[in-house]
């Protein structure tokens, strides 16, 4: 059954050093606030899963917490590279990142596996890249009917998984619309969800298409968080922080500005409310 | 040449907008359309605002028959969810519609492609010890794999049409073009750029200049190319953009660029 | 793309004897107007897939149109048996009835392989039971990472799915909310797709929990056909005939009463108009 | 027998009624539930009504937290659909909830039942000619395996509960009590009859009396199972239906008895 409780409570309840999480939100809804709560509260030697690592991975990686990257594609949507996330590949800087790399249906199937109880997902992909030659979570087998051979993915299930919505109901249950990405497949496949949501209401009512809605008991935790997406957005309730994506290249291209960004907006930060003020996103 | 085409000014586009045309052109009305943000974005979304009005768009977000107003920034921008006909989950979108087979056309782009389209969006030099990482997969190796026909949009230069791709992410004819075991669509079928249109040769699948964008001559394309390319006997020359479509493409970028700005 | 039709255009023209059709709703907007249309049509020699065949196959198999039956309950809802269906398997009557039989699950298995494009589909189940021993579309498999057998299905693809929905737009776009079962998985799977709907609407607009749209050009046509569910309902259109239902076991009980029924109110009748008015059930 | 059934007036309720209201009782508030259609979803709509107001009923239908007004004449009435927190597909609710091991209780009826918890609901002699053909399995497979507990309702009657069913649709311990390979939950935890509660004994597996309904001797029950049945030494008495409980139970059935005249 979810509790209501604070963001900083629940961060501190569920998520271990050394936990395998996963703050999923595909560009929309990305739970921007948990991972900055994660960063305040430095919780080391992290497993982070996402198809689209984002800046909130690069944030992350930057601040030297990630041991192990899962993911699919990690760049900065429209805008270019992760640099945090270059400088950690590249360069091993802060340190190594051990990579376990797939495609988005790839990643997929592996958040579905694990929500389903199987221990992998087939699917057909792959197919005559290199990706499997470096990825022990692929391989193949033959379909039994036809000998066909597809490709088997190891199912994913993260410590925690941690999203982002846009309503929760006064039973605890979460609503969510718009692009839901894998979301609901993420929350099933953990052992634990946190969840982030704009607004508390009485019933849940969506304001968009593709309404998704997580029964209470199957949520650890919730936690009001308002603009807890920032720089990505809710639908009906904020729009993608556009500007904030193309300054983050540059923030993130320099180790120092790096620091600096995550010292202020982060670190001396008490919590979300503080760092929205601060980037000059009051709501 | 058309005639439609002798009634344009010459040169009043840049290399890259005959890109994006010459690539919308390749979409005919009603068909499925599996999109990537950037230059495959831009010109599905400048076919249907021209000859293709029922051109149906799907992005990767989940987004089905989306009809964005402006060019989204990213693939999971609101506009997209608004004004879809469906919007699914990622897992459906990949399962039910990509890999089910409904996508009649894929559009890709990548940092190297090989004489055989085969694709590169990992990694510059040694997987293990990167001298560029790129962003990687994300949807592209199973959109090669599955849709119908897949059409590569991609600069024309030495960097990117390498002899051997260093990392393949999406498959085109294999390293060896030896062909596409266990894939369902037909590959690469079309490669275009801002210098020119490449097909693959039927016989070796081995991609060939088939037709110059206006101006540009073979030399160019060569020098631009990484290995020896062959080129077609009838080589054709693409026609220029018209007023329609350069007016369009460009009010389309202009609301673009003022929407992402605010 | 979806053509809007007559009913009897869609029948005769996209199905024909011999073909595996798939007419899916579960309990809720089952296709029983479609169904009385094949019968009219006489379509035969059919493979019919359905998780539970309920009246709507009771009647096609009485009618003698039913080679093979793909199906996981076969049951009267809250009634007892279906007889026309145990008639077939224990007497033979019409004719003999060849059983593809799975578990819910293993149904809904082979549906989304067919809807993903994959020849099988792995879950867990059908562990110590005899069903694996009689159903050739059942095998086992190994994960790939950690050896656990698992059951494999095959997957699942009609010629033709049928299903009813509430709404089509005028782009030919189909609605459909409530319980909603296998339907979208059924239509994916297939060929060609039949939708019969209650009403043709200018936009879309879910009157309930659970919507769910089938874009145009994944539909081979559409007929308008109000009340094209019933005995079954539409939620937000009709309810559920539950006397229907009652009264259909004494009338499936017995052979020359079920041949009456059935020439009355189906060959008897010109379309799903005539049958509504004959069971009383005009709109 | 505890102090409230004291208070009960005796025999003032039928077998049937006591194996609903014993069925009740062995859901705790809050439980997760996968209810089918029948006696199953009259004990757990009972126990939700009275000692249990946030048990979580599933059906097959992929209505999740339905709460009902009068009990569903089918798994997908759509009074099932308007009061559940959430609707799912098919494939999703047997996918994702109840493979992926999210139910606490699975509910259960047969036509036929073995010592060792075998449930028969496909077919009364051989599968390829059948005496009397059944429904088949439904979910029931599913459930016999994944939920973390089962829970069987069956009246008590010779030609129900068998010395072997004539096929195994769900599995309790298998044939010859050997366990559940591949099975996540634990199995047959109670068979609740109109006569007693069995349960499977911790070492043999094998279902064994341990509590008679009140009134029921223990020879009655042998007299109704076809096989020599195995009693536990401390034979419990359930405590008789409660006012309320008799109350709530009546009020529900005639409330849907005049709903589903309609």
């Amino acid at each position: 059954m979810a509790e209501l409780c604070t963001l900083s409570e629940a961060v501190a309840d569920l998520v271990n050093d050394g936990d395998t999480i996963a703050l999923e939100g595909f560009t929309h809804l990305i739970p921007f606030a948990a991972a900055h709560e994660i960063i305040r509260q430095q919780k080391r030697d992290l497993t982070v899963a996402r198809l689209t690592p984002d800046l909130i991975y690069d944030q992350l990686i930057g601040a030297g917490l990630v041991r192990k990257l899962v993911f699919s594609w990690g760049g900065n949507p429209g805008v270019g590279s992760l640099h945090r996330l270059r400088d950690a590949i590249e360069n091993g800087h802060p340190h190594q990142l051990e990579l376990d790399e797939h495609s988005h249906a790839g990643m997929a199937a592996r958040y579905t596996a694990g929500a389903a109880g199987l221990p992998f997902g087939v699917l057909r992909a792959y197919t005559g890249t290199d990706l499997p030659s470096h990825t022990k979570t692929i391989a193949t087998l033959a379909c039994p009917f036809t000998g066909e051979e597809l490709a088997a993915v190891a199912a994913l299930r993260p410590d925690v998984t941690v999203i982002h919505a846009q309503q929760v109901d006064r039973e605890g249950n979460v609503g969510m619309w718009g692009i839901t990405g894998v979301q609901k497949e993420a929350v099933l496949a953990a052992r634990n969800a946190i969840v982030t949501v704009e607004e508390v209401v009485d019933d849940l009512a969506p304001g968009g298409p593709n309404f998704v809605v997580l029964p209470s008991w199957v949520v650890s935790a919730v936690a009001k968080v308002p603009g807890g997406c920032h720089p990505s957005y809710a639908q009906g309730y904020s729009t993608r922080d556009n500007r904030f994506y193309l300054e983050w290249d540059s923030i993130s291209r320099d180790r120092a500005l790096f620091g600096e960004w995550l010292e202020r907006y982060v670190m001396a930060t008490r919590g979300h409310d503080e760092y929205m003020a601060l980037v000059g996103r009051s709501r | 040449m058309s005639d439609l085409a002798l009634a344009q000014p010459l040169q009043d586009y840049s290399s890259d907008e005959m890109m994006t045309v010459a690539a919308a052109r390749s979409l005919r009305d009603g068909m499925v359309c599996f999109v990537g943000i950037g230059l495959p974005s831009e010109a599905a979304n400048l076919a249907r605002l021209t000859h293709a009005p029922d051109l149906v768009l799907i992005y990767e977000s989940g987004t089905i028959g989306a009809k964005p107003h402006v060019l989204p920034l990213s693939i999971g921008d609101g506009d997209l969810a608004e004004t879809a006909v469906s919007v699914v989950s990622v897992p459906e979108i990949f399962g039910y519609w990509l890999q089910g087979g409904r996508i009649d056309v894929g559009f890709l782009s990548a940092a190297q492609i090989d004489r055989f389209g085969n694709l590169n969006s990992t990694v510059i030099g040694a997987y293990e010890s990167p001298r560029t990482r790129l962003p990687g997969a994300g949807g592209a190796p199973e959109i090669a794999a599955a849709a119908k026909q897949v059409v590569v949009m991609l600069k024309h230069q030495r960097r990117t049409f390498v002899e051997a791709v260093d990392f393949v992410t999406s498959v085109g004819f294999g390293r060896d073009g030896d062909g596409r075991p266990g894939c369902w669509g037909a590959g690469p079928t079309s490669v275009i750029t801002d210098l020119c249109v490449l097909t693959p040769d039927p016989q070796t699948r081995e991609l060939t200049l088939t037709a110059l964008h206006p101006g540009v001559t073979v030399e160019q394309v060569e020098a631009a190319t990484g290995w020896p390319l062959a080129a077609a006997s009838d080589l054709a020359v693409t026609d220029p953009p018209t007023d329609d479509e350069l007016a369009t493409l460009r009010s389309l970028k202009s609301r673009t660029a003022e929407a992402h700005s605010r």
